[in-house]
C-alpha cells in the first residue's frame, strides 16, 4: 500500500481509527476526547465516526477512567484511554500499579488487562505547571506494565497497534512537541513494530547515544554537529520502548563504541538513564573506554516555561558530554 | 438492655438509627409480606449457607492461630449480608469481594479449598472456577468499586444480561474511588450494584468519626442514583433489595448503593485486638444475642416447619466434612513453586524474566536454606 | 426566547433549572432585602472591582494573542463569583484558587503585575504579597480541595478566626479529592468554604455528562454538612452565602458547599476553541444579554443614584491605567534566571543541585543559544 | 543521659513521643494510630497522652490525610502522618508529588511543606498482598522529596527526629520486618542523625556492600559468613538516607575497595541500585576492578508470603554476587 506523509498526531489517529474500524471491542475514553477530538485533536472526526458508546468523553477522574477502563478490558473490551497530560495520571496511579498492573499476576493468567494508556509527555511546548512531566521511570519500575515511547511518526503508528494488540497494559508515552514537528511517510496498512526493540537510527563507532522520545532530535543533531566539526561518528539508538529495554541492542552497541551517552528529560536521579548505565556494567563492562554520560533534565520540578528550555537537555550539552566522554 | 441498643446503634450511626429496610426481625417474625418473592427452598438454602460459612469462617480461624494459614479476615456476624446478596445473583454475574467477602465468593462459586489456599498465601489461591466471574480479593480499599463499574458497562455495551457486584465496607466509603465509581456508574447507568456491608468499624474506627453523615445510603442522592439501606443480618431483606437491584440494573435503570447494616464478630483480622478500641465482649455479645443473622433465620425456619434440629445436625456434621475435605484438598495442593512467581507477570515473557528466574533456579538447585 | 432559555440552563443542570438563591434580578431588581446587609459603599467596590477584573481579563487575552503571555485561562463572565466571594473574607483568610481564579486572588490582594508573571510563565508569579495567604493556582483539579481542609483545620486547633476558602470548577466535583475533602472537612468541622463556580462546562465537558446529579450543591447533604446553590451572577447573592459561611465556619459549625452558577463567556484557555464542543456564539450573547453580572449591579447601583456614566468612564480609564502599570512592571521584571531554578527545591541544598547548578553555569557561560 | 534498650518500633515512638511533648505544633495523624495505638502499634499511649486533637484518627482516605497535612503544615503545624503501608500511599500520591514536593518550589520559598510520613515497607513478615512494596526508587525520582530508611533503633530516633525538625517533606521508611526483631541501646535525649549521611557499618577493603532498611541485616551476615569462607573483608555500608544519596560515602568506599555490590528488596529494574551503579560509573569507574553486582527483589510483583522469601535477596544469593564479584 501507499504511504502518506503525516504528522505523529495523524499517525497516532490513523492507528486508532483503523483498529477502531477492525475490532468491535476497541474504545476510546479519557476526557474532552470525544465531541472536542482531545486537547490535541489526536481523537479528531472518531467520535463522530463511532459514536458516543465508543469513543467516550469521560467525567473528570483519572482513578475513575482507569479503573473503569480495567473493569471493561476484564469484560472484553480493548480500552484506549487518554490521559490529557502525564501528570494527571497521578490520581489513578493506584489503579495502574496496584491493579493494571498486577491482575494477570494474581490471577495466574485468568483475568489479563489489555489497556493501553495514551498520554502526552514532556517538555518544550510552552506549558503551563504540571503539563510537562518525564516520569517513565515510574512505571519502568512496575513489573506488570510495558512502557513505550516514538520519536516518530512511523514509529508511533506501528507502536501504537501493537500496544492495543498487547494483552498487557502498556504505557504509550506521546512526546508532546513532537505531535506536530514533522512530517514522514506513514503506510496506509496496519503494521506493527514490535515492543521490546530498540532501533539503530544512525550508524557509529566511536560512541553510542541512546534517547527516546523527543530527546532523539536532540541526540541525532548533536551526532551530526559533532561528525561536522570533530569528525567523530556516534551511532545513535532510539530506544522506543523504555520497559522492558531492550537490552541486546544496548550491550551490541556498546561493544561496538565502547562508549555512551544517554539523554532523557526527565529528572536525572533515579532516572531510566540509571538503569542502561546499570545493563552496560551488568554486561560490558570491560568494554567501557570511558564513564557513560548522562545528559538529561535536572533534579528540579519542571520549571516555568519561560526558562524551561534551560531544564531540558541541548544539543549543546549532549556535544559537550560527547567531547568529555571521547576525550575522557 | 435499652441503653445498650443505643450505644451499638451508635457504631453505625451518628445519634440513633436511621431508618433501615427490614422484613424479617430479630424474633424470626415477618413484618413485610414477602409472599411469593423467596421460595421455600431458597429460604432453606439461605440458612444452609450461612450455617456453612460461620463453620468455615471459625475452622479458618482456628487454622490461623495453628499456624496453618495466615492472617485471616473472619467475617462472622456478616453471614446474611454475604449469603443474601450473592443467591441474589446470576452465575454469569461479575463479583468484586474484599479480603472480607470469602462468604459472598463462595456462593457464587469460589470453592472452598481456593479460599484456604488464598489465607494460605498460595500463589492460586485467587484463581475461580472456569466460567465463574469472581476477582480476587481487592486488597486496596474501595479501588474494586470501578472495576465494577467497567465490567458492568461492558455488558451493556455487549448487550449481556448481567450485573456486577462490588463489596466494601463502611471504611471504604470515604476514598475517592468510592465517589468516582458511583458517579461513574450514574453516567453510564451501569447495572452495578455496590454493595456496602456497614458493620461499624473501619478496624478501630466507628463510622460516627469516619464521616459526618449519618448513613451511607444518603450517599446515593449525591449522585441521582438508587440508595437503599437495609438490615444487613436480615437475609430476606439483603436477598429482596439486591434481586431488586439486579433488576433494575437489567432494565436499564443503572446502578443501586445498597448499605446493609451489620456487625463482626470478632477482630478486624487474627492480627487485630478489637478490645482495644471497643467495648468487645459487650458489644458482640449484644450482636450475638440479639442480631444473629443465623440464629433470626432459624426461629422463623423453625416455626414454618422448614428446619428442625435433625437436620441441622445434619447439616453440621456434613459442613464440617465437606470443609475438611477442601481442608485437606488444600493441604495437599502442591506448594507454590518459588519459579512461578516468573510465570504471568506477562502474557509473555521477556528476557530479563527469562534470566531472573534462571538466576533463582540455580540458587535452588544449590539447594541451600534462604 | 423561552427556547434559548432551557438550552443554556441545560449546561448546568439535567432537566431544567432547580432552585438557587438570588437576590438581585438580571434586570436589577432587588427580590429579597437585603437591608442593612450590604453597605453602598460596598455595592460600589463590588462594581468597580468587578469592572477592573474584565478590563484586566480582556487585556490578558490580547496579551496572549500578542505572544507577549503563554497560554491563558479567561474568566470573563463569571466576575461576580469571584469577587463576590473575595470580598466577603477577612485579610488573613486562606485562598486556594485554580487557573482561572486570579480575579478572586486579586481581589483578596494578589498583585495585578504578579499575576501577569505567573501567565508569563516568571518564577515568582505566585508569589503573594508578604503576609497574605494567597496559594499558587492549582493546576492538578480539585487537589487544593483538601488543603484549604488542612489550613482551616490549624487555623481551629490554633483558635485562630480565619476561615480558608477553596475555588474550584463543576468538572472538579467528579474527582475523589472532592469527596475526600468535604467528608474531612465535615468530620472535624473546619471552617472550610468550598466554593464551586459552575460555568457549566469542563473545557468541552457539559456537566449535564460529568453526572448524572442535576446539582452540585446537593452532594453536600452526603456528608451532611451545608451546601447552598446561589446565582453566580448575582453578586449580592454571592456575598451574601459566602458571608453566611465565614460565620458559620467562625462559630465552629463547619463547612460550607456553595455553588455558585455562572458561565465563562471565552474559551476554556487561549489554546482552547469553544466551537467545537458548544454554539458559542449564540451561548455566549445569551449570557452576555441576559445574565451579565456586570450589567446587572450597574443597572442596580444606577437606579439607587450609586453609579453614573461618568464615574463609569473615570474609573474605566483608572483601571486601564493601574494595568498598564503593572503590565510594564511585569515586563520590566527582572526575567527568570535559569540558576534559580535550582533554588527552593528544598529549604537547604545538597550536593547534587549544587553540581547541577555549576554544570547549567558553566553552559550558560559558554553563551550558546540553548 | 542514660540509654535504654529499644526496639526499632520502640525507638520510633520515643522519638515522636519527645517532639510531641517539646513541640506543640507537632500532631500525628493516619489511620487507626489514635485509640488503637497504630496496627503496629507505633503511637500505642500517644492518644492518651496528647489528645484527639494532636493524635488524629482519620478517615480511610490517602489523599485526605496526605492533602489536609499538606494543608496543616502550611499554617504553622507539624504533621507526621502513618501511612499504613507503603502501597497504600498511592491513592495520596497526586498530594506528595504534584503539591508537597513542589510547593516550597513554586512559592519561591515563601509556603514550606514539613511533613514527614512514615510507613511501614518491604517485605518478610508473611504480610498479605501489597502489604509488602519497597518503592523507594518512586520518590527519589521526586526532586523536593527527602527519603529516609533507618536499619536500626538508634538511627531510627534520630532520623526521625531530624525528619521531623527538617523543613521539607521527608519519606520515612521504616522496615517492618526489623520493627520488633531485636533491641539495642538508645539515647534517651532528642539526638539527631543527620540527612543525607550514610554510615560506614564495618570497614573492609575487598568489595563495598551497600544496602538500607532490612537488607542491611542480610549484607552484614553475608559480610560475616564470607570472611570466615574466603577471608574476604567486605565493607558495609547503611545508607540511611536514599534521596539525596551521600554521594560522597559511596565513591569514598569504592576507591578503598575497587568493588560493589548493592543489596535492595525493591525490583531491579530502575531500583536504587541503578542510581548508585550510575553514580559510581560517574565518579569512580577508573577504580572498578569488577562489574557492580545488584541483588535485588525480582522484577514481578512481590509474590504471596508462602513465597516471599525467594522473592528477597538472601544472605546466599548476596554471598553468591561477592564471589562472583571479587573473583570476576
Ligand atoms: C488504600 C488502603 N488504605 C488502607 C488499607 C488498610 N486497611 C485494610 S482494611 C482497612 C479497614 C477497612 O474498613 P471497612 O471498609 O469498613 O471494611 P471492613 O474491614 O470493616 O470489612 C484498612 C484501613 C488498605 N487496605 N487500603
Ligand atoms: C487531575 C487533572 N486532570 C485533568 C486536568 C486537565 N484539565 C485542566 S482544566 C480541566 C477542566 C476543569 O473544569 P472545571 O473544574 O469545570 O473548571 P473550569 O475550567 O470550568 O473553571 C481539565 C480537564 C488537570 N488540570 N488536572
Ligand atoms: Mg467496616
Ligand atoms: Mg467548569
Amino acid at each position: 500500500m501507499m504511504g502518506k506523509s503525516l504528522t505523529m498526531l495523524q499517525a497516532i489517529t490513523e492507528a486508532m481509527d483503523q483498529k477502531l474500524d477492525h475490532d468491535d471491542r476497541v474504545m476510546i475514553m479519557g476526557e474532552d476526547i470525544g465531541v472536542n477530538g482531545g486537547v490535541f485533536r489526536s481523537t479528531e472526526g472518531l467520535h463522530e465516526k463511532y459514536g458516543e458508546n465508543r469513543i467516550v468523553d469521560t467525567p473528570l477522574a483519572e482513578s475513575g477512567i482507569i479503573g473503569s477502563a480495567i473493569g471493561l478490558s476484564l469484560n472484553g473490551m480493548l480500552p484506549i484511554v487518554e490521559i490529557q497530560f502525564l501528570a494527571f495520571i497521578y490520581p489513578g496511579f493506584e489503579q495502574l500499579i496496584s491493579h493494571a498492573a498486577r491482575m494477570r499476576y494474581r490471577t495466574r493468567g485468568q483475568f489479563g488487562v489489555p489497556l493501553v494508556i495514551r498520554t502526552p509527555y514532556g517538555a518544550g511546548i510552552r506549558g503551563p505547571e504540571l503539563h510537562s512531566e518525564s516520569v517513565e521511570a515510574f512505571f519502568a519500575h512496575t513489573p506488570g506494565l510495558k512502557v513505550v515511547a516514538p520519536s516518530n511518526p512511523h514509529d508511533a503508528k506501528g507502536l501504537l497497534i501493537s500496544a492495543i494488540e498487547d494483552p498487557d497494559p502498556v504505557i504509550f508515552l506521546e512526546p508532546t512537541k513532537l505531535y506536530r514537528a514533522f512530517k514522514e511517510d506513514v503506510p496506509e496498512e496496519m503494521y506493527r513494530i514490535p515492543i521490546g526493540q530498540a532501533k539503530v537510527v544512525q550508524e557509529g563507532s566511536d560512541l553510542t547515544i541512546f534517547a527516546w522520545g523527543t530527546m532523539l532530535r536532540e541526540a541525532l543533531n548533536a551526532a551530526r554537529k559533532i561528525e561536522k566539526e570533530k569528525g567523530w561518528k556516534c551511532e545513535v539508538v532510539d530506544l522506543r520502548t523504555l520497559y522492558p529495554l531492550d537490552r541486546d541492542a544496548i550491550v551490541q552497541s556498546i561493544k561496538k563504541t565502547g562508549r555512551a551517552l544517554i539523554v532523557h528529560e526527565a529528572h536525572k536521579t533515579a532516572g531510566l538513564g540509571a538503569e542502561i548505565i546499570s545493563i552496560i556494567n551488568d554486561e560490558a563492562l570491560i568494554y567501557l573506554k570511558a564513564p557513560i554520560k548522562r545528559v538529561t533534565g535536572f533534579d528540579v520540578p519542571v520549571p516555568p516555561f519561560s526558562i524551561e528550555d534551560h531544564y531540558l537537555p541541548t544539543v549543546e550539552r549532549v556535544k559537550q558530554g560527547i567531547v568529555e566522554t571521547i576525550s575522557f | 438492655m435499652e441503653k445498650m441498643e443505643n450505644q451499638i446503634m451508635k457504631a453505625h450511626s451518628i445519634g440513633g438509627d436511621p431508618e433501615m429496610y427490614r422484613v424479617l426481625t430479630p424474633d424470626g417474625e415477618i413484618i413485610e409480606t414477602i409472599d411469593g418473592k423467596i421460595d421455600k427452598s431458597l429460604m432453606v438454602k439461605m440458612y444452609e449457607s450461612m450455617l456453612l460459612l460461620r463453620t468455615f469462617d471459625r475452622k479458618s480461624v482456628n487454622l490461623q492461630r495453628q499456624g496453618r494459614m495466615g492472617t485471616y479476615a473472619p467475617f462472622e456476624g456478616q453471614e446474611a449480608a454475604q449469603v443474601g446478596s450473592a443467591l441474589a445473583l446470576s452465575a454469569g454475574d461479575w463479583m468484586f469481594p474484599t479480603y472480607r467477602d470469602h462468604g459472598a465468593a463462595i456462593i457464587h462459586g469460589q470453592e472452598l479449598y481456593r479460599v484456604f489456599l488464598y489465607w494460605m498465601a498460595h500463589l492460586e489461591g485467587s484463581v475461580c472456577p472456569e466460567g465463574k466471574r469472581i476477582l480476587p480479593p481487592s486488597v486496596p480499599i474501595a479501588t474494586q468499586l470501578v472495576h465494577a463499574v467497567g465490567t458492568a458497562w461492558a455488558s451493556r455495551l455487549k448487550g449481556e444480561e448481567n450485573v456486577s457486584i462490588a463489596y466494601f465496607g463502611d471504611g471504604a466509603t470515604s476514598e475517592g474511588d468510592f465517589h468516582e465509581a458511583l458517579n461513574f456508574a450514574g453516567v453510564y447507568k451501569t447495572p452495578t450494584i455496590f454493595f456496602c456491608q456497614n458493620n461499624g468499624y473501619a478496624i478501630s474506627m466507628p463510622f460516627e468519626k469516619q464521616s459526618a453523615s449519618k448513613t451511607i445510603s444518603q450517599r446515593a442522592s449525591a449522585y441521582d442514583i438508587h440508595g437503599v439501606r437495609v438490615d444487613g443480618n436480615d437475609i430476606f431483606a439483603v436477598w429482596l433489595a439486591v434481586r431488586k437491584a439486579v433488576e433494575r440494573g437489567l432494565k436499564g435503570e443503572g446502578p443501586t448503593l445498597i448499605e446493609a447494616i451489620t456487625f463482626r464478630y470478632g477482630a478486624h483480622t487474627t492480627a487485630d485486638n478489637p478490645n482495644i478500641y471497643r467495648n468487645q465482649n459487650e458489644i458482640s455479645t449484644f450482636w450475638r444475642e440479639n442480631r444473629d443473622p443465623i440464629a433470626r433465620l432459624k426461629r422463623f425456619l423453625e416455626k414454618e416447619g422448614l428446619w428442625n434440629e435433625e437436620q441441622e445436625e445434619k447439616s453440621s456434621k456434613q459442613f464440617n466434612e465437606l470443609i475438611d475435605l477442601h481442608l485437606q484438598k488444600a493441604e495437599a495442593y502442591p506448594k507454590s513453586e518459588p519459579l512461578e512467581m516468573f510465570n504471568h507477570v506477562y502474557a509473555g515473557e521477556s528476557w530479563h524474566l527469562k534470566e531472573q528466574r534462571q538466576e533463582l533456579k540455580q540458587i535452588l538447585k544449590k539447594g541451600v536454606k534462604k
